[in-house]
């Protein structure tokens, strides 16, 4: 498959949906290129996880399109693969065969691997509701990694982890990336994450993308580094402090 | 010592009340229509309850828990009621009617003769008195009881049955002989006469006849009384059963006909007819004992 | 205006299969390929049911047995209802009875009849404890299984919050089984028909089974299509009470 | 030990109540409370059985029937089971069916027969269908509420991982539908016998249901009581079978 | 009620707990004064939830014991309150209801007041399922809130929310907990989270309290303060690196 690198893999344009009356986005414009990593912030309740599933063709939009690839989505997103805010495994398949779920082909070995890449190779014949709440999350990010996808979308995907463990969930996310150049969207609530992984930061308000900072650092990046905790203070205050009307205007 | 305390409760009632059992295929009716009965009984002070079965078994059933002191039935369900230790005691019989009671064979049935019924399929209602008569009729054609094939159906489902030709043969009694006979152009193979009388019978609950016969007799005066009737006025007769049983007035008039109403007392040669029964009944394992009718007799 | 055309059309499509039944028999009768004598056409059924109707007979049935079937169920369904809750949740009332209950289900009313009768006489109350009888046991298996599936971590979360007793069961407990609980009910509004005209096989003198049961023996075909029919559009009513009930309390479903 | 004394009394428990009813019966039947007239001993009943067993007469009757029930409860079930799966997955043929399933279900049975014997003759057909027609109805109820009740959101997750067909049917529809789908084939045991004895009434020689429906006839006492208590025991057992499936199935619920 | 200050609140003695032969906690000793705040931390699966929920009552231990003001526990704590790690929301209640649940009482005006705390005000009348995973938790930490109990247990109250709603959170549990002087225990994977509200972090490593500190920082805490970052730090360093054997003989 031959790759344009004119043509978005993802294009949003006027995106608009509301739930019974109420708009959550309101005209989101929104260009993704292929093997990009765009990490989306914002408050809770602005509209994170319903852009993701958008994308992912979960939910029908009211004005605006999406494109994939220039192609109008219609229906399921089949190129995608979402792991859910919620996790979502099923109760009734232990932890492999969750893992192993629409996997084709020798799926077993696939999903262990999958299963020792977040530390719980240990715990693949064990029901779900036997897990901590890390360990379920570890899980279900297994889950959407082991596909490979072309379009990988994480809906708050280290929200439950510890510090070191989500560390190492975030180099395991970026590995993966980069070696598959895989097409990414991750929803997170820490804006240091973001900054550690994406190649550019967006920040939704009031169904809006007020904030759309490409952070230009070289990878793997450290946390330590000036330029980095400045890029973050940044982001952070615009979340923090959003009557700074001037940027809001100077970055549109 | 009589039995559960359901039935002791309504021995007790019966008293000042008479429950009879009847089904609407039957010559109580007759006497239910005129209410005759209850007027007479009125005078001694004693209120009738009708009840409505729709098979004589059922009605035996009621009979036996005490949920009624009188009834008629059939031939057979009172050889049940007896070999099974039933409480019941025949207080009088019916005149014979053996002219409605027969073998239906559709029309064009290659059925000619009892001897063709060899090897047929044959339906009647287990233990009645189409048992019997079919019994009796195979003797006579001397075939065996096990050169036919049985199909035990109800009346009702029998007609469909042998509408739909699942049956061969059918073996009932009046008004479904009559209405078969006009309705599906079938034809009686033969009629019970020389092989069972199929005579109606009343019967009572013996704690009840025990201590009710001068009522018992009164009811059985009225029966009569309601047969004569009958017998005299056939046309009002059947105006009067028709719309009852929902059949059309000439089958109903074929079957009045064919049968004389009327009450005989138990005499021996009833007493005979009735034991011939229970004996072949016996002999097919029907009833698992040999039984001596008379002992449930009213003297 | 195109949203409530689908909408009408919608409302249609249930009745599209019972109607083209009705039609096609119709025309087979008219064609005489269905025999008037075995099975009567519709519109001799309807005739039928027109002359029931004008005696005043068929309302009579109809009333006499709605009135069995109400009381029937209440008695059945709340004595379900309530067996259902107690084994449910209590682990011996649920190990001493269940296994009875079980039993009993099992046991067909017509084989009861005889043991009915000498319990209760022939009269109303046979009628009625069978109906009872027969709607107890798909309400009291559809309620256990609600409750048992009740999601563990709500009930715990529930007690965590201070919740006992009646407060548990009614904020927890029950919402979480009233969706099985309703199948329960649902299922047993059939049942109640089915044990009915047999119930009304005992010295019965009206109502809908006698009618039915009464047409059989004297085969009057188009008043056993019709009792048939009016069962059918019972089923239907009942169907209708239950998903209206659905709609009212499984709101938070969408 | 005290842990294996414990599981043995709790294994009792259930038996409590039919033996005390037993026992309890026994002794009023020796008291002359009851009289064997009219219920007749459980020893009396017992005899029955030894004298019906001895000539191979009780054997042959529930062999056959369990004939009878298998066979039309794989039809009625395996039946039920795809409608359920059908109307609860596809809106359009849940639009045609269910409103016509729902009305067919509250037909009686005893009401059908006659149309029975007209379509399917007075032979096995005719008890089969009845028995596939009772078992049918439980298993669709409840594996249509068993599918309608799947979380959906696993349904949207399972589609969003590649899903489809029969693969979302059976890694996530069918197991999340899979406890309430036993129920309804818990139900439908138990129907199963119900059905078949008003099945057996039709021009039948063998089997359970004829045995019972001609001891009532006959007014043998001690063979309709003894057809119960096998019926009682047929339930006892099909629970089993049930409880049996659901402890298999559903380990992940501990 | 007379508070006796040296009979600790919530007293663990060599709690030890297991599931299916693995173990989780290996005697477990700690002590909670009245109305302390204790934060603990540790890897994903380490057992804080399960830690929480033998606190609470919820789950039986396999030895040693736990004594709430010298009782020792039987059964449910009800003194507690527990705010689950997984929301534990009831689908069939609206969100007031759900707020309200074993309230008391005008338990309506109690329920708007703890919504307006959390920001949720406006969604009272709506079904839980049609909120945002960072509302669900807002909802249920409001729920835990509102019966101001005299032991609240907090397991990762604040895992899906955005960096300024959590700011708000958290002052509002500091808030609540210094008004109303309830014993509190917080599990968080945060650890600027922990030293910022407790007075004691606690960190769980193989089933055992490998680290015990004491925060004597005075109250509201900045978090650009050096020695806040310093401790954070610290504790940050011991989990990432557990290898510092010395560092953990120090501490014992
Ligand atoms: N019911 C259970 N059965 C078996 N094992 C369990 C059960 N509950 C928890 N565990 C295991 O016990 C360990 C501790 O679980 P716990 O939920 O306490 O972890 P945690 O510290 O809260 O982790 P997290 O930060 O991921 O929520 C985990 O390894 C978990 O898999
Ligand atoms: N099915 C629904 N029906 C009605 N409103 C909804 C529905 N789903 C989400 N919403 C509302 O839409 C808004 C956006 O929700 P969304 O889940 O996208 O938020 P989010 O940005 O992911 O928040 P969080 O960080 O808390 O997860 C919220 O106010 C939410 O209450
Ligand atoms: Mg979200
Ligand atoms: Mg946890």
């Amino acid at each position: 498959m031959k790759k344009d690198a004119r043509v978005p893999h993802i294009h949003l344009n006027q995106l608009k949906k509301s739930f019974d009356h109420t708009v959550v986005l309101d005209g989101i414009n929104l260009k993704v290129n292929q093997g990009e990593f765009i990490a989306i912030v914002g408050k809770s309740g602005c509209g994170k996880s319903t852009l993701l599933r958008l994308i992912a063709g979960l939910e029908h939009y009211n004005e605006g399109s999406i494109s994939i690839k220039d192609k109008e989505l219609a229906g399921l997103n089949t190129q995608a693969r979402i792991m859910f805010q919620d996790g979502r495994l099923l109760p009734w398949k232990r932890v492999l065969e969750n893992v192993g779920l629409g996997l084709k082909g020798d799926w077993r070995q696939t999903a262990i691997a999958a299963l020792r890449d977040v530390g719980l190779e240990g715990r693949m014949h064990d029901w779900p509701s036997k897990l901590s709440g890390g360990q379920k999350q570890r899980v279900a990010l297994a889950r959407a990694l082991v596909h490979k996808p072309e379009i990988l979308l994480l809906d708050e995907p280290l929200g439950a982890l510890d510090a070191l463990t989500r560390l190492e969930m975030q180099e395991l996310i970026e590995c993966i990336w980069e070696k598959e150049k895989i097409t990414t969207i991750l929803v997170t609530h820490d804006v240091e994450e973001a900054v550690a992984l994406a190649d550019r930061v967006i920040l939704i308000e009031d169904g809006k993308i007020v904030l759309s900072k490409n952070i230009n650092l070289s990878r793997p990046r450290q946390k330590t580094q000036q330029v980095f905790v400045n890029i973050s203070e940044e982001i952070l205050s615009r979340i923090v402090d959003p009557n700074e009307q001037n940027l809001r205007l100077i970055i549109k | 010592q009589d039995g559960g305390t359901q039935q002791g409760k309504d021995a007790m009632s019966s008293d000042k009340s008479i429950r009879i059992g009847y089904q609407k295929n039957g010559p109580l009716v007759i006497l239910k229509s005129l209410g005759t009965v209850e007027k007479e009984l009125e005078k001694k002070g004693v209120k009738v309850e009708w009840k409505e079965f729709q098979a004589g078994p059922a009605l035996m059933e009621a009979l036996n828990a005490g949920s009624i002191d009188f009834g008629r039935t059939g031939d057979s369900p009172p050889i049940f009621a007896q070999a099974s230790g039933s409480p019941i005691v025949y207080v009088a019989a019916g005149y014979s009617k053996y002219e409605g009671s027969g073998i239906l064979i559709p029309k064009n049935s290659p059925i000619q003769s009892l001897a063709d019924l060899k090897g047929k399929k044959i339906g009647f209602v287990k233990g009645s008195s189409s048992h019997y008569l079919l019994v009796k009729a195979l003797e006579k054609a001397g075939l065996d009881y096990s050169d036919i094939t049985p199909a035990y159906l109800q009346p009702g489902d029998a007609r469909v049955a042998f509408e739909q030709g699942s049956i061969d043969a059918w073996v009932t009694w009046d008004p479904f002989t009559a209405d078969t006979q006009l309705n599906s152009d079938a034809t009686l193979l033969v009629n019970g006469e020389g092989l069972t009388s199929d005579r109606d019978f009343f019967v009572a609950n013996a704690n009840y006849a025990k201590k009710n016969k001068e009522i018992l007799e009164i009811i059985v005066n009225q029966i009569q009384h309601s047969s004569e009737w009958a017998n005299g006025h056939q046309k009002e007769l059947v105006t009067m059963i028709a719309p009852l049983l929902k059949i059309d007035e000439k089958s109903i008039e074929m079957a009045v006909q064919r049968r004389e109403y009327g009450v005989d007392p138990l005499t021996d040669e009833i007493k005979k007819e009735q034991q011939a029964k229970a004996d072949t009944f016996y002999h097919l394992k029907i009833i698992p004992k040999e039984i001596h009718v008379e002992e449930a007799m009213m003297d | 205006m195109q949203a409530r055309f689908k909408a009408g059309i919608r409302r249609m499509i249930p009745w599209a299969l019972p109607v083209l039944l009705l039609v096609l028999w119709q025309l087979f009768s008219w064609n005489g390929v269905i025999s008037d004598r075995i099975l009567p056409a519709p519109s001799d059924v309807f005739t039928a049911a027109i002359e029931l109707t004008s005696t005043g007979e068929l309302t009579d049935h109809i009333s006499i047995s709605l009135g069995r079937a109400t009381l029937g169920f209440l008695i059945g369904g709340l004595l379900g209802f309530f067996l259902g809750i107690m084994n449910g949740i209590f682990r011996f009332s649920d190990l001493l009875l269940d296994t009875s209950i079980q039993m009993l289900r099992n046991i067909p009313h017509l084989a009861l009849i005889p043991l009915v009768i000498l319990w209760f006489g022939i009269d109303e109350t046979s009628k009625i404890f069978l109906v009872a009888l027969g709607v107890l046991f798909p309400v009291y298996i559809n309620t256990y299984h609600g409750i048992k599936n009740v999601e563990g971590d709500l009930i715990e979360m529930g007690k965590a919050y201070g919740l006992r007793g009646s407060k548990l069961f009614f904020s927890v407990i029950f919402p979480g089984a009233l969706s099985s609980i309703l199948v329960g009910i649902r299922f047993s509004l059939g049942v109640m028909w089915l044990t009915l005209i047999v119930a009304e096989t005992i010295s019965a003198h009206s109502g809908i089974g006698y009618m039915a049961m009464n047409a059989r023996e004297f085969m009057q075909m188009d008043v056993i299509v019709l009792s048939i029919l009016i069962y059918a559009l019972f089923g239907k009513f009942s169907d209708m009470v239950a998903k209206y009930m659905e709609e009212k309390w499984l709101k938070w479903k969408t």
